[in-house]
């Protein structure tokens, strides 16, 4: 968390973007979103409890907001007994000013239900999660991506390295304190016999 | 994956030594671009695969963070560049959906004209090299001959052909231009006769067959359990569409079927896709028809500045579901701007589809995944 | 004097690509020189005018048994078996064998030399021996052939058994 | 020494020409491939070097020649250098067995059918060599492809070849013209219907032993790159490239002297049609030479326009040529000859362009499931129909 305050003194930071985790510190959810509640959401606040934190809604698209320690509890609840077969996507957000920096999101889709539900979980740096790999094969790669771009570890992962990006890089790309214009200098000159890749 | 590469057994002697590794790519003619497969190969029997991709990444979701919502609208063009069209789309609307406002009917009808015009550029190029890289060379001028008469309507709609940036957040830049309803329909008079020439080339034709049917079999869980999406999910069995399940624009107007296959073989998703493009035809037929007049562009302000908030839309692209998860803080700029690649995700199934079948088949399956791997690799 | 000098030719031929045949390390070069001698013994049949058998040499033990050789040595790994030591510690014993084999050989050339002579050149056209070798496979030793195939087809349905018990 | 007469030195005069000839004609071969494929697919094809791109394969053959020489780091150096020695040479070797008309032909030898495939045979080491010593896993895969490909079809190519030399009684290609023209019909129709299973046995062979589409597996471009070619470039790949064409020519010589009558006009007992040995030649060479002096006019250089004129100018004085009846009597059989390997050479592209490409086990099926079998049944009925007809 040190290392995020000072700014990266290679590659000074492009006037217009202004660095998007400035001032306002942004909300876990947008102000608009509404509790949600309905059968689906009972059924699993019921289950879990306290697990669950929070479950709201917002334009219509509903999220639970659960504890990252029962992440594949939750997902295996909802895609056996809440038919939720489909992992759309997973992926993360970076809030450096968190206490808990990472928020997971896992994305699912229902077949029979035809409707899409969130899951978030937060998590700090260095902290694993579970991975939903056994709950669904697609979150193999996926989850993947994220440990490449995020520097997340998922315990429990078939093969976690890297996918889009070639295997020796250092450091995650999304994450807020990665500069737009830093790049791995050592890595393109060991690897591309080139001065820079900029 | 690299588990099951390890394939050592106990009674291993000198002459089982045949394991071969082909490093497939990154420069290969059948791999739709920079794609790596690395196989392990009996003979030429497959007993374990890997992808290695990443080698286009350009880090657009991170570029997205860093530019306006409206300047990062023609960087979604470049994901998946033979489908641009429906990558702004699906941004577009995620945008307004942050924004709560939708296109004007006339902007919903043009952009499902258009939209349906790249399913079928799409589906023509999947054509071609599909059939390519088993060997049939000749559809594939056909189709390109073809995907032209598409390209020459964006090109005389908003200039570009390829990357077109056709549409803007909150509905269209520009109005239709002279002619087009005339255009897109001698287009669309012109189509079926085509694509059932295609057919009488492909479809009876043995070694065709052959080559796909029972080729890189997909059965309905599987293709679920690995989030396989678009024409594969459909010729698994799964009758899913976006455009009839979560309905956007201004589909659910719209008369048209989703076609599905049985057995989820190559043959299938190759006639699935076949169907698609007529399907799409019958879509156009009936938009352009009927485009209302009215105004192109909803209100949307001059600087882009949702509020706080995250939203997820999903649009049915050609490849499968191209999704789009955006987190607002507030800002000029978006928090977070994930894509969710359809590409990138049934390519995941490749392993699964080809295991213990032979070189050959890879190059078919490749082809019958239909990847872009600007949209793999972000 | 051109049958003399094709005769030294395809002699020279095939004694050279025994040898290296023998002695090369990689086992695709033996192959090489296996073809070459084979080759060479063609043209020794073409030289003795049995044109059909020199066709069929040509056909059979180049076009097939060498392809299917080299097919084989191509997918096996012999990377390892050609680092080894070629020659192990009986090669003494394997030189004193050799040396009696050839004592004896050169001793039977020496006691049949007469039989050694070149033919003179064969007046005009010879006829087609094309007939006479079929004449002689299928009428005359119409029996050693036919046991001849079914050892062969016996070998070849052993080889497959245990093949595939491996498989 | 007997004394030197034109007759001994026809076979030389014979070999210099088809060396000397023979890879220009490959490049037109190939240029005609291009052409025809361009034409099906709905483009034009080359058009830059010369009148209607007529030059092309004179450009294509220097910058094959001036190419620099690469040989791969970690190949077998001479195997890689032999490789495509081999296959060339028995690709031009088997030219000297090849009747091209009673006349004009360099030996023939009492096994010519044998013999080529002997030749062809050994060619195929080169092909299985070269992909070896590449070093390279494509090549290898390649390689056995066509070890594979070519042991099984050359068996069935066996088969069909047998049921022709039960017709003719003899291994002479010129023989077997004469068997046919004394028997008053070419060996497709030998034997009805078994003379004509025997010619599509050959046919699929052909094609399957000079890796043509569909089965190019060896150098299936969209799955081994170019197989056991690919690490080959500049020259030594124009050898191979060079070899694979000869063969087609080979293998259609082959099928036109041991099925369709060699250079035999057709019907040729039929003296009524005997007009068809002067009409032929002239008017296809009077077609070609008009439209070359037509498209004169349309070509945008001056070069262009002298050189489509000279060529038009030439197959019209081949045209007078042929209406010679001295000219004609010694050259109508190498006409037939050559016109019939077109027919067949173009069906070999016509179907390279059209069917995709066969799996490497459904290619062994054909093979050795059906072809094989066929080719067993094939001579069986031949020989009883034979012994039948006494």
């Amino acid at each position: 968390m040190a290392e995020e305050k000072k700014p990266d003194p290679t590659v000074p930071p492009i006037a217009p973007a202004k660095p998007a985790a400035a001032p306002p510190p942004p909300k876990p959810a947008a102000p608009a979103a509404q509790p949600w509640d309905d059968e689906l959401a009972r059924s699993v606040r019921e289950r879990f409890g306290s697990a669950v934190k929070d479950s709201l809604t917002y334009l219509g698209q509903n999220c639970f907001v659960v504890d990252a320690a029962s992440i594949t509890s939750i997902c295996g609840y909802l895609k056996h007994e809440e038919e939720f077969n489909y992992l759309v996507d997973v992926t993360a957000v970076d809030y450096p000013k968190r206490e808990k920096r990472f928020e997971l999101v896992y994305i699912l889709y229902s077949f029979p239900r035809n409707t899409r539900v969130r899951v978030k979980a937060s998590i700090a740096e260095s902290e694993p999660i579970d991975s939903v790999t056994p709950v669904w094969q697609t979150a193999n790669w996926l989850e993947r991506e994220v440990y490449d771009m995020f520097g997340i570890r998922f315990t429990g992962h078939p093969d976690l390295k890297r996918i889009l990006l070639p295997d020796g890089w250092q450091g995650h790309p999304l994450r807020k304190d990665y500069s737009i214009l830093r790049q791995d200098e050592q890595w393109v000159q060991e690897n591309l016999h080139i001065e820079s890749g900029q | 994956m690299a588990d099951d590469l390890k394939h050592t057994t106990a009674e291993a002697t000198f002459l089982d030594a045949s394991e071969i590794v082909l490093n497939m790519g990154p420069q290969h003619p059948a791999t739709h671009g920079v794609l790596r497969v690395i196989l392990k190969l009996d003979g030429e029997k497959i007993i374990g695969t890997e992808c290695v991709v990443g080698y286009l990444h350009r880090g657009v979701e991170k570029i997205g963070e860093n530019r306006t919502y409206v300047q990062f609208n023609p960087y979604v063009d470049r994901l998946d560049y033979v489908a641009s069209v429906s990558n702004g789309l699906g941004y577009c609307e995620a945008v307004e959906k942050l924004l709560n406002v939708t296109a004007p009917p006339r902007a919903q009808t043009v952009r499902v004209i258009l939209t349906e015009l790249n399913r079928i550029a799409s589906h023509l190029i999947w054509l071609g090299t599909h059939a390519l890289d088993i060997g049939a060379m000749t559809p594939l001028f056909y189709t390109f001959n073809q995907r032209e008469d598409i390209l020459k309507i964006y090109e005389n709609y908003c200039g570009a052909r390829l990357t077109t940036h056709a549409f803007r957040i909150g509905g269209l830049q520009y109005d239709l231009y002279e002619g087009f309803e005339q255009q897109v329909k001698k287009f669309c008079d012109e189509l079926p006769a085509k694509v059932d020439e295609y057919e009488w080339l492909l479809t009876t034709n043995r070694i065709w067959v052959a080559r796909t049917q029972g080729v890189g079999i997909l059965t309905a869980e599987e293709a679920i359990d690995l989030g396989v999406t678009g024409p594969m999910l459909r010729a698994s069995g799964v009758k899913w569409d976006i455009r009839k399940a979560l309905p956007y624009e201004n589909y659910a107007e719209f008369d048209f079927d989703i076609p599905t296959g049985k057995n989820g073989d190559t043959y299938d998703r190759y006639l699935v896709r076949l169907e698609e493009m007529r399907q799409a035809r019958r879509i156009i037929q009936q938009a352009v028809e009927r485009i209302p007049d009215g105004p192109i562009m909803a209100k949307v302000p001059k600087v882009v500045k949702p509020p706080a908030g995250e939203v997820y839309h999903s649009i049915e692209a050609p490849k499968g579901e191209l999704g789009y998860f955006i987190v607002s803080d507030g800002g000029l700029q978006p928090y977070r701007l994930r894509i969710r690649p359809p590409s990138f995700v049934n390519l995941q199934a490749l392993d699964r589809m080809v295991r213990g079948s032979l070189v050959a088949d890879v190059v078919a399956v490749i082809g019958t995944t239909d990847i872009v791997l600007g949209e793999v690799d972000r | 004097m051109l049958d003399q000098f094709f005769f030294y030719i395809f002699a020279a031929v095939i004694l050279l690509g025994g040898l290296l045949t023998i002695t090369r390390r990689s086992a695709v070069h033996s192959a090489i020189f296996l073809i070459a001698t084979l080759l060479g013994i063609a043209g020794l049949y073409l030289h003795l005018q049995a044109e059909f058998l020199a066709g069929v040499q040509v056909i059979l033990y180049v076009g097939g048994i060498m392809v299917l050789f080299l097919f084989v040595i191509m997918l096996v790994n012999l990377d390892q078996a050609a680092r080894q030591r070629q020659f192990n510690r009986q090669w003494w014993l394997a030189l004193l064998a050799a040396a009696a084999v050839c004592g004896e050989a050169l001793y039977g050339l020496y006691r049949g030399r007469g039989a050694f002579s070149f033919p003179g050149a064969m007046p005009g056209n010879v006829p087609p021996n094309t007939q006479a070798v079929g004449n002689a496979l299928y009428q005359n030793y119409m029996l050693p052939f036919e046991v001849a195939s079914i050892m062969l087809l016996v070998a070849m349905v052993g080889a497959v058994v245990m093949a595939k018990k491996r498989l | 020494m007997p004394p030197i007469t034109l007759a001994t030195l026809k076979p030389y005069i014979i070999m210099v020409l088809i060396v000397g000839i023979g890879p220009l004609g490959v490049g037109y071969l190939v240029l005609l491939e291009r052409k025809l494929m361009a034409d099906m697919q709905a483009r034009l094809g080359p058009m830059r070097v010369g009148p209607q791109g007529l030059l092309q394969p004179i450009a294509d053959a220097v910058k094959l020649l001036l190419k620099e020489d690469v040989i791969p780091g970690m190949v077998d150096k001479w195997v890689f250098w032999l490789a495509p020695c081999v296959t060339v040479t028995t690709a031009l070797a088997a030219f000297s067995l090849v009747p091209f008309s009673s006349e004009f032909v360099v030996t023939d030898v009492n096994i010519g059918v044998l013999a080529i495939l002997a030749l062809s045979s050994v060619g195929v080491l080169g092909i299985i060599l070269g992909g070896w010593a590449a070093n390279s896993h494509y090549p290898l895969l390649g390689s056995l492809r066509c070890t594979a490909q070519m042991v099984s079809y050359e068996v069935v190519m066996g088969f069909a070849v047998v049921a022709v030399l039960l017709m003719a009684g003899s291994l002479s290609m010129v023989e077997i013209v004469k068997a046919q023209a004394e028997s008053h019909r070419w060996f497709l129709f030998g034997a009805f219907p078994f003379g004509l299973i025997a010619f599509f046995m050959y046919y699929v062979a052909a094609m399957a032993e000079t890796n043509r589409s569909p089965f190019d597996l060896p150098e299936a471009e969209s799955e081994l790159v170019a197989g056991f070619m690919t690490e080959y470039s500049g020259f030594r790949w124009a050898l191979y490239f060079l070899a694979e064409y000869c063969n087609i020519i080979i293998v259609c010589s082959i099928a036109v002297t041991l099925f369709l009558g060699g250079w035999l006009r057709p019907f040729p007992s039929v003296k009524l049609l005997g007009w068809l040995d002067y009409a032929a030649p002239v008017g296809s060479s009077l077609l070609v030479g008009g439209l070359s002096l037509y498209l004169v006019k349309r070509q945008p250089r001056a070069f262009d326009q002298i050189v489509l004129a000279a060529i038009g100018l030439a197959f019209v004085a081949v045209a007078g040529l042929f209406a010679w009846p001295a000219f004609n009597e010694l050259f109508r059989g190498v006409f037939w000859f050559i016109a019939k390997i077109m027919v067949l050479v173009y069906s070999f592209m016509w179907v390279r362009f059209t069917f995709p490409r066969y799996r490497y086990d459904q290619l062994m099926r054909l093979g050795w499931r059906l072809m094989i079998p066929l080719g067993i049944v094939n001579v069986i009925a031949i020989g009883i129909v034979l012994v039948l007809r006494g």
